[in-house]
């Protein structure tokens, strides 16, 4: 067997196993352990990039490394990555849990990183729970006056509450499939077209994930764990938790492909109300975090959009868009986590003056912000497009004008934080210091954004050549 | 058409040395006044000359027509080019001499203003228009001069900008006038639309003319009629005229008295033919402008500033040629006497003003009555060249308007209806009468007049007044505070500007302002005798001349009846000093206000375009579209707010949301099954 | 008669218990989610898990029934006895019921229900083509260390996982007392 | 339409001008004021020159698409990198060229925040850019939005008078036009049947009528909000009001255009039938906007809501011009936006250098003030005797030919159109009246006159205007030989 | 038929299950009540994939196997709630879900 099938989880499980004895250490050395994380981190980047191209089937057929599984690994190293160059202010984390806080974050990004290349419902349900337990526990170890609690609680029972449903939806795909295997249950599932199980126990199975990726009617934990899980989590929720998503909606939706339009009206449905929905909210929202967890549940209706044509054009939409967010979403969170140096969850208006407080910083959250919003020239805009291109060529004609629609709602409030970084004065709130390192992270990012947003080209066809494997 | 043709030359230097002058001191010179009227002068001095050269040498029996590219789109094309012939060559005499003559008189008259230099460039300018207008061969281009035209008016009319009186009264004017034009305009489109060209040559050819329907003739001259009405003010758009009189007097004599309105006039008997080959539109011409006849001159006998006196007779005259003029096309006439009427009134209204403006400059008033209890006719020159002119004006022989009024009579005197022959003669009366009224009150002064005439009616005393001080029907919002600190009067003190010197050095006239006044007295006298072979030049033969005793008898009788009884009011030893008007007050406080056309104009704008489009469309944009805009905006913000309550903190009710939808989707589905 | 000859028969034994079964198990689960008490709760779903065993006896798998009691019952069910102790007197007075909330939870419920039943009344299940009949654990033993190795260690990473995030969450981690 | 490559990236490098400048400006220090500014000027002059050297080198007895460069940019959905110079977008791209130029010129004596102003103001320039010349809806639209979207900023920033409200309420606007065009495009897009964002091969598709009315309605009202197309219109005078000098000659000046020129080039180009089936309802909004334009504009004190109600009446022109569907009224409408762009940039740059000095646009509290500054009063009444259509101004032409195309096509909607020239004559008189003329006000006595460097350019604007006044063939010649093949091919 | 040899009786009790658990998630106050609940909802959809491994499914092993881990992320899924539960109860003193009302809107 060639360890680099296996290799960024083989990675990620030995960084957990020095993370874990980290833990162990009766000392509490918070420098030496970010040093410690930022370089496992940085060499789970490059592992992943390693093995981007490998190909194989591992652990009788359950596990599929493919093209697709490891762009996603890849988003997802870099989404660990990223949260831990940001986590060098981990204030809202007492000291003595960040040893912890690395390990769960390892352990979760394990889990997605099975997630994307599971091809086994079991395996994949599993997967999901390993991701999601580690979230659960990464929210409430915030310090706090209790939201902190209140946010977990909140997430684990919506989240065990959609696993239910998910779970009882798989034993129906189970039952009228007899397998486990997707490989095996794709053609099955096209012979019950007849039958209301197909659709049904499909659209139930899918509950888990909608969870994951917050829509409607899945996204009430969205606002409270945003709000009031430390930054580093909710930065990390927000960017590798949606890619590895993502990727498995694109695995699962797929089978639904021979139902055509009966099952694809709810996912038509879900995305409006989701895009919509997301977007008026977060218009009133004053906390920054909780508007950025609106704004992720309107994505999610974006990334809905994409998934639900189940054609090339629109999965290769879904994967760039889903890449395109984690970079730009995070860019985002990292200018917040930046001025937020004490951790505080951030009010909107307390980015008042960025610009002047750190131009750097000012470049970086407008054109995240702009990302976002889908203002060129950057790759939010061109995902957008891609996908609403996309969903045009299956029909979807209102989809896409309620889209559009909701891309100038949206904008509404991202303009709001543009407001206050570029026009509300200051005050007395001080300056931010970014370091070097920041600095270079601020560059990289930008270029990302507007580099592959105008050449998207290279995504693009690494996209395509990705979904072939999982249409 | 080589390009060292002589006398396409010529008509490209006529036009452009006037805009390079213009350009020139607009852009670079305007500070260095003396520098800035040499250019003038310059561009001026050599259009006259080949105006003159091209008057006396150029045959133009057959029409020399240049044509070039200036605008080709796909139907539309706009040739720039020059219409030689009889017709346009006596106009480019007229305009080319009167403004050279102006311009010389300015050197005098305009000295020491601080806008001198903008002055010689906007003086420039309006000689471009002009000279560009009438030498024009087509139609779209005369409509591109005419416009210049009006713009050269607008600043010169508003040329003491600072003056309120003066901007509003230039802003009038060419609101007023453009009202007119776009009338030609679209005149000028239902043309294209049928010829596909506007030529002037093809316009006026019978043949096509012939073939096109009635309707649409009519439609179009009428529609360019009101073009000219707008530039010859005539009723009910004239009110612009005679406070247009707020700008510096040589201006005046120049744009309203001499070329500017003949423009109108020139356009028409540019288009006879067009205008003669409908009967309607011809009737409609000859209403207005007997209409415009009697009502400016019964306004001229009661006015006192003596600017006005000759604006409303400018009024007049013109009504008197688009008469001439229209009874010509109706019965099958020539177009000679109107323009033979334009040509020597062109001469003695031109010396009229610049007479005045003497006087003006030299005492500081516009009032008559003030300037005879002052001596004015102690300035000898004037005195005696303003005599003539008024002579001139009231059609006494040998002065040049006997000989054009009475060929404009004997065209009335053909048509069928006799009422219009003596409304013409009626008109003819009142000419001389209020003429000579100014004539007797500066020639006979007496001690003291009536102060109902110098004080005690503000409207008879400042025209510009009317709307913008005085008790109309309402004051339009921005008139209400544009000048909280403005006296009435104030404004009027032309000689603050025009004219700063006129009390510091009260020596004679300078000899380039008495020079002009010559030269046009000149004309004056002349003209007369030149009718033949001016009928001769314009159309071709002379032709037989029937002279008409009994029609010359009766002019001749109402043009001395009318100087007798302005006589036996103003001039002989005892007069009352009161006009035989005022014997009817009703009617003199009508002629007073002008017919109430101002107040009418006032009243139009202030109810229809500021008072109910204006505000009605204002608050439309303000309430219904950008606040049917906000609503949408503040809506979708409510129903944000709105939408965060599904949002509740209680876990359970977000959950009971979440059972329900997934159920709902779930029974939904397997209801179409 | 001829119901009570049948309920003699193995047949019908079987059908008794199993009727018990079931019945156990549902009133286990409505003492565990509707007694006003905390423990009645936890013993309610002991013995609803009980039954539950019950039913996987009679699905021909006694090693998951074993399993079923053993952690559930056994576990799940003492660590949240544990939990109640650890957490909220017994003793407080209750507030009222919210009737609303339960209306909507009985609506929720409801109609997961109703929709739930429809879909299993309208759908046609059909037996796999080709079946084994080896129910042996020896099989199950196979399967969980060849076909669900990788499951068979990444649930041991998610029961670490679970029990390092109890311990940091519930006690609070290194260096507290 | 024949496309004929280039051999050097003439167009990229226009692009890329600002583009550069705007990195240069990246990494320049805020208080190298002159370096900021010098920058900036030299980029937006390489743009200029660019600009002018494409209107004269294009070949008219050639015709077609000129400059074309031509790269397959994402194969897999069809999208090209396209640009190519046609009569077209020519004078547009000539007229961008002027503003920004004169635009930097103008905001010469910025002191707040100077690089970041400039850097957007760039950013802004690069999508005008870019939408006139690129003939790939995917990168239209990407240039389209970003040349909108930099305005909220530039306004929040530096503009006056409600701004906030003004910036977001212009941004949200015209993204909300945004949401209309995307699906329209798309629309024509998925229906091809080619999968191509290739403007020129889309055409050659024929689309469907139900689709071309759909996508043309769309496309129409998403970009007409741009236009300013009446009663879409209200963000434009309060967005120029709020705007700084700079901008607001961009703004009223270019981006307005991009809005007309995207009818022009998107949805008549590729849905003609859906132009014949709106087109009454062009033609009518067009004369609303028309007439509405200026009375509103009568009742307005600020100069600022004067001038943008003005171009409210102007854009309602083009827009009349356009709905005509004829050579002449295309030729017009095509015209009109460049002349309307220069006159309007004018105004701005007018009033800008007022406003700078005075802190006023109040038309009753200034006055007299062709006493006080008679160079920069000069400059704005040339540009309001512009705006009343006085001959010698290349607006009069564009007017003319409009007119006359809509009173052949849409006899009723051309006359009142052309009527109300006289409400436009009285409502730019009056402005010029009670500001410029008139007795002047003690206040603002002592404020200087425009130095002779920033009258440069205002000069520039007026000499454009007035070479084109005088020789309109220069660009009608030019403009024609698009518009030709343009209504054949509809 | 035997009522204990159709698929369908193992379906509806399931279901049943499944509602009751969903009933006490949705009105239940204590937390630890809601976890009972949620414990009812899993062990709905282990009877559900013994009931088809039993009737439907080509082998046997999978089912069971699926029960099996189905019962340790439950356990895990228990200890993980009941560590949260007291953290909550540290902090705010109830485990009551209703008095936990800090996050809205």
């Amino acid at each position: 067997m060639n360890v680099l099938l296996f290799g960024p989880e083989l990675y990620f499980l030995g960084a957990a196993l020095i993370f874990f004895s980290l833990t162990l250490k009766r000392k509490v050395q918070v420098k030496a352990d970010y040093r410690i994380a930022l370089a496992l981190a940085a060499g789970g980047v490059a592992v992943s990039v390693l093995c981007l191209f490998q190909q194989g089937e591992l652990f009788f057929k359950a596990y599929k490394v493919d093209l697709f599984s490891q762009i996603f690994k890849f988003a997802l190293a870099l989404g660990f990555f990223l949260v831990i160059t940001i986590s060098h202010n981990l204030a809202q984390i007492e000291e003595r849990y960040h040893a912890e806080f690395y390990l769960f974050l390892t352990t979760t990004t394990i889990g997605m990183m099975m997630l994307v290349s599971a091809v086994e419902l079991l395996t994949i349900y599993v997967a999901l729970e390993l991701s999601s337990y580690s979230l659960y526990i990464l929210v409430p170890l915030r310090r706090g006056d209790g939201i902190d609690v209140e946010a977990g609680i909140k997430y684990l029972f919506i989240g065990a509450v959609s696993s239910g449903f998910m779970l009882f939806g798989l034993s129906y795909i189970f039952g009228a499939t007899h397998s486990t295997y997707l490989t095996e249950i794709m053609p099955k599932m096209a012979q019950l077209v007849q039958s209301p199980i197909g659709v049904l126990g499909l659209l139930f199975s899918l509950a888990g994930f909608f969870f994951k990726l917050s829509v409607f009617p899945f996204h009430f934990w969205a606002p409270d764990v945003y709000q009031g899980a430390a930054n580093q989590v909710t930065t990390f929720i927000a960017t590798a938790s949606k890619a590895a998503a993502v990727a498995v909606l694109l695995r699962l939706v797929a089978l639904g492909s021979s139902y055509g339009y009966n099952f694809t009206q709810v996912l038509v449905m879900l995305s409006i109300i989701s895009m919509t929905l997301g977007n008026l909210v977060a218009i009133v929202q004053k906390d920054f975090k909780r508007m950025l967890a609106y704004s992720s549940i309107a994505h999610a209706g974006v990334f809905l959009m994409g998934v639900l044509t189940i054609k090339e054009a629109g999965y290769i939409g879904a994967v760039y868009y889903a890449l395109a967010y984690l970079v730009m979403n995070f860019t985002v969170f990292m200018v917040l986590s930046e001025v937020a140096k004490d951790g505080r969850d951030l009010k909107i208006v307390e980015l008042a003056g960025l610009w002047k407080r750190s131009p750097i910083l000012g470049l970086s959250l407008i054109l995240g912000i702009f990302a976002l919003a889908g203002v060129p020239p950057s790759i939010g805009f061109t995902g957008k497009l891609l996908i609403f291109t996309s969903a045009m060529n299956q029909g979807y004609f209102w989809l896409v004008l309620i889209g559009a629609v909701n891309g100038t709602i949206s904008l509404y409030y991202y303009l709001r934080v543009v407001y206050a970084a570029f026009f509300m004065d200051p005050g007395d709130l001080p300056p931010v210091t970014v370091s070097f390192p920041t600095r270079l992270l601020n560059y990289a990012l930008v270029a990302i954004i507007i580099g592959f947003g105008v050449f998207p080209d290279q995504i693009v066809r690494l996209a395509q050549a990705a979904v072939k494997t999982v249409l | 058409m080589g390009s060292c043709d002589p006398v396409l030359l010529g008509c490209l230097l006529t036009v452009f040395l006037p805009l390079s002058a213009f350009a020139l001191i607009m852009i670079f010179t305007w500070r260095y006044h003396k520098l800035s009227m040499a250019i003038s002068l310059v561009a001026s001095t050599i259009p006259l000359l080949i105006a003159w050269y091209f008057f006396f040498t150029l045959d133009v029996k057959q029409p020399i027509i240049y044509n070039f590219n200036w605008l080709v789109s796909d139907q539309v094309k706009v040739p720039f080019g020059f219409l030689l012939d009889p017709t346009s060559v006596l106009m480019f005499v007229i305009v080319a001499t009167i403004s050279w003559l102006v311009q010389i008189y300015s050197i005098g008259y305009m000295g020491g203003d601080p806008g001198f230099g903008r002055y010689y460039a906007d003086l420039s300018l309006f000689a471009l228009a002009m000279l560009g207008l009438v030498i024009s061969s087509g139609l779209l281009q005369l409509y591109i001069f005419w416009e210049l035209v009006g713009l050269a008016s607008y600043l010169l009319i508003g040329f003491w900008y600072e003056k309120f009186s003066a901007s509003e009264a230039g802003k009038k004017a060419f609101v007023v006038t453009r009202f007119g034009d776009i009338g030609f305009f679209m005149g000028l489109v239902f043309l294209t639309l049928y010829f596909g060209s506007l030529d002037i040559a093809t316009v006026n050819s019978a043949a096509l003319t012939a073939k096109m329907p009635p309707w649409l003739i009519t439609t179009s001259a009428l529609l360019i009629f009101c073009g000219i009405m707008g530039k010859s003010a005539q009723f009910p758009i004239h009110v612009w005229l005679p406070d247009a009189m707020e700008g510096p007097t040589p201006v005046s004599a120049l744009l309203h008295s001499a070329t500017m309105v003949a423009a109108g006039v020139f356009l028409l008997t540019r288009l006879f033919p067009l205008f003669a080959a409908s009967a309607t539109a011809m009737s409609v011409v000859l209403v207005i402008s007997t209409i415009t006849l009697l009502l400016s001159s019964t306004i001229g006998m009661v006015a006192t500033d003596i600017k006005q006196v000759w604006a409303y007779s400018t009024v007049s005259q013109l009504g008197f040629m688009a008469m001439g003029l229209s009874a010509a096309g109706l019965a099958a006439g020539t177009l000679f006497p109107g323009y033979y009427h334009l040509t020597t009134h062109a001469a003695f209204k031109a010396l009229l003003f610049l007479c005045s403006g003497v006087f003006i400059h030299h005492f500081g008033t516009n009032d008559f009555f003030v300037m005879a209890t002052q001596g004015g006719r102690k300035l000898l020159i004037p005195m005696a060249t303003i005599t003539i002119a008024a002579l001139a004006l009231a059609g006494i022989f040998p002065f040049a308007g006997f000989f054009s009024k009475e060929a404009i009579l004997g065209a009335l005197a053909h048509l069928p209806n006799k009422m219009w022959l003596v409304l013409g003669l009626f008109g003819a009366f009142l000419t001389a009468y209020y003429a000579f009224r100014v004539i007797f009150v500066m020639l006979f002064p007496k001690e003291k007049y009536d102060k109902y005439h110098l004080e005690t009616d503000p409207h008879a005393h400042a025209p510009a007044h009317s709307h913008g001080h005085g008790p109309g029907p309402g004051f339009t919002h921005d008139d209400a505070h544009i000048h909280p600190d403005a006296k009435p009067g104030h404004e009027h003190d032309e000689s603050g500007h025009g004219a700063g010197h006129g009390h510091d050095e009260p020596h004679g006239v300078p000899w380039v302002m008495s020079f002009p006044l010559l030269v046009l007295a000149g004309f004056t006298l002349i003209l007369g005798f030149c009718q033949g072979s001016l009928e001769k030049y314009l159309l071709g033969e002379s032709a037989p001349h029937h002279i008409e005793y009994g029609l010359l008898v009766s002019a001749v009788s109402c043009a001395f009846g009318g100087i007798a009884l302005a006589w036996f009011d103003w001039g002989r030893r005892g007069a009352k000093c009161v006009g035989f008007i005022s014997y009817v007050p009703v009617l003199e406080n009508f002629f007073i206000q002008k017919w109430y056309m101002d107040h009418f104009w006032r009243w139009f704008l202030n109810t229809f375009i500021y008072g109910i489009f204006s505000r009605a469309f204002t608050y439309n944009d303000r309430r219904v579209v950008d606040g049917g805009v906000d609503a949408v905006a503040f809506s979708t913000v409510g129903s944000g707010r709105l939408l965060s309550f599904i949002q509740t903190a209680f876990l359970q009710y977000n959950l009971l949301f979440m059972v329900l939808v997934l159920a709902g989707v779930g029974i939904y589905l397997l209801m179409g099954r | 008669m001829n119901f009570l000859s049948g309920l003699f028969t193995p047949q019908g034994v079987a059908s008794a218990a199993f009727v018990l079964v079931m019945a156990i198990t549902i009133l286990g689960a409505l003492i565990a989610v509707a007694a006003r008490n905390i423990f009645h709760n936890v013993l309610g779903l002991a013995l609803s898990l009980m039954g539950v065993a019950g039913l996987f006896l009679y699905l021909n798998s006694p090693f998951v029934a074993l399993m079923e009691i053993l952690i559930y019952v056994g576990a799940i069910c003492i660590a949240i006895c544990f939990a109640i102790m650890l957490s909220e007197p017994l003793y407080l007075p209750k507030p009222p019921r919210n009737r609303l909330k339960m209306l909507g939870a009985v609506a929720g419920a409801g109609l997961t229900f109703v929709f739930l039943c429809l879909l299993i009344r309208k759908t046609q299940w059909t037996p796999a083509v080709e079946r084994s009949t080896d129910w042996s654990i020896t099989t199950l033993g196979h399967y969980l260390l060849t076909n669900y190795a990788l499951i068979f260690e990444v649930i041991s990473l998610l029961l670490l996982v679970a029990m390092l995030g109890s311990i940091v969450i519930a006690r609070g981690g290194r260096g507290s007392s | 339409m024949t496309e004929h490559p280039t051999s050097f990236p003439y167009l990229t490098c226009m692009l890329l001008s600002p583009v550069v400048g705007l990195t240069i400006l990246l990494f320049l220090k805020e208080e190298w004021d002159f370096l900021i500014k010098a920058v900036s000027l030299v980029s937006a002059g390489l743009s200029l020159a660019l600009a002018i050297f494409t209107f004269v080198a294009y070949d008219k007895t050639l015709g077609g698409l000129q400059f074309v460069e031509k790269y397959e940019w994402v194969k897999t959905f069809g999208i090209t990198y396209f640009v190519g110079v046609e009569g077209l977008n020519a004078p547009l791209l000539l007229l961008t060229g002027i503003v920004i130029f004169t635009g930097v010129l103008t905001m010469w004596e910025l002191k707040n925040r100077v690089k970041e102003y400039f850097i957007f103001m760039l950013a802004l320039v690069t999508g005008v850019f870019g939408v006139f010349m690129t003939y790939d809806m995917f990168f239209f639209f990407l240039f389209y939005e970003i040349a909108v979207v930099p305005m909220y900023i530039l306004i929040l920033i530096w503009g006056s008078t409600r701004k906030e409200y003004a910036a977001m309420k212009l941004t949200l606007y015209l993204m909300a036009g945004s949401g209309l065009i995307i699906p329209g495009i798309l629309l024509l897009y998925s229906t091809s049947g080619l999968f191509t964002f290739n403007m020129v091969l889309l055409h050659g598709v024929k689309f469907s009528p139900w689709i071309q009315k759909v996508a043309f309605v769309m496309m129409f009202f998403g970009f007409g909000v741009l236009a300013a197309v009446w009663p879409f219109h209200t963000w434009s005078p309060v967005g120029h009001v709020a705007a700084p000098t700079a901008v607001s000659m961009l703004h009223a000046g270019v981006l307005m255009k991009l809005g007309s020129f995207a009818i022009l080039r998107v949805a008549m180009y590729l849905c003609p039938e859906g132009f014949v089936y709106w087109k009454q309802l062009m033609a009518f909004l067009a004369t609303a906007g028309i007439v509405y334009g200026v009375f509103v504009g009568l009742a307005q004190t600020d100069l600022k809501y004067v001038i943008g109600y003005s171009s409210v009446s102007h854009m309602g022109i083009v827009c009349l011009g356009l709905a005509t569907g004829t050579v002449d009224g295309l030729n017009g409408s095509l015209f009109q936006m460049f002349a309307h762009g220069i006159m309007t940039a004018l105004f701005f740059s007018a009033v800008g250098y007022i406003y700078d000095r005075t802190h006023t646009r109040d038309i009753h509290e200034l006055g007299g003030l062709s006493k006080i500054m008679p160079v920069a009063s000069a400059f704005f009444i040339t540009a309001a005797l512009c705006g009343a259509g006085v001959p010698g101004m290349a607006s009069f032409w564009a007017e003319l030919l409009v007119f006359i195309a809509a009173v052949k096509v849409y006899p009723v909607q051309g006359l009142l159109a052309i009527a109300a020239l006289v409400v436009g004559a009285l409502f730019a008189l009056r402005v010029v009246q009670t500001s410029f003329f008139n007795e002047p006000n003690p206040k603002f006595m002592h404020f200087e006159d425009v130095s002779p460097f920033l009258g440069l350019p205002r000069m520039i604007l007026i000499g454009t205007l007035i070479f084109f006044g005088f020789f309109p063939q220069v660009m009608v010649s030019l403009i024609k030989t698009a518009v030709v093949p343009f209504i054949q091919g509809m | 038929m035997l009522l204990f040899n159709q698929l369908e009786t193992y379906l509806y009790l399931a279901i049943v299950l499944f509602a009751i658990g969903l009933y006490g998630v949705l009105a239940r106050r204590s937390l630890i009540a809601l976890l009972i609940s949620v414990e009812l909802i899993l062990n709905a959809a282990s009877i559900n994939f013994m009931a088809f491994n039993r009737f439907l499914a080509p082998h046997p092993a999978v089912g069971q196997i699926i029960t099996l881990f189905i019962m340790a992320v439950a356990a895990a899924e228990a200890a993980i709630a009941l560590s949260i539960i007291v953290a909550l109860y540290r902090k705010l003193k109830t485990i009551n879900i209703e008095q936990a009302t800090e996050l809205r809107g």
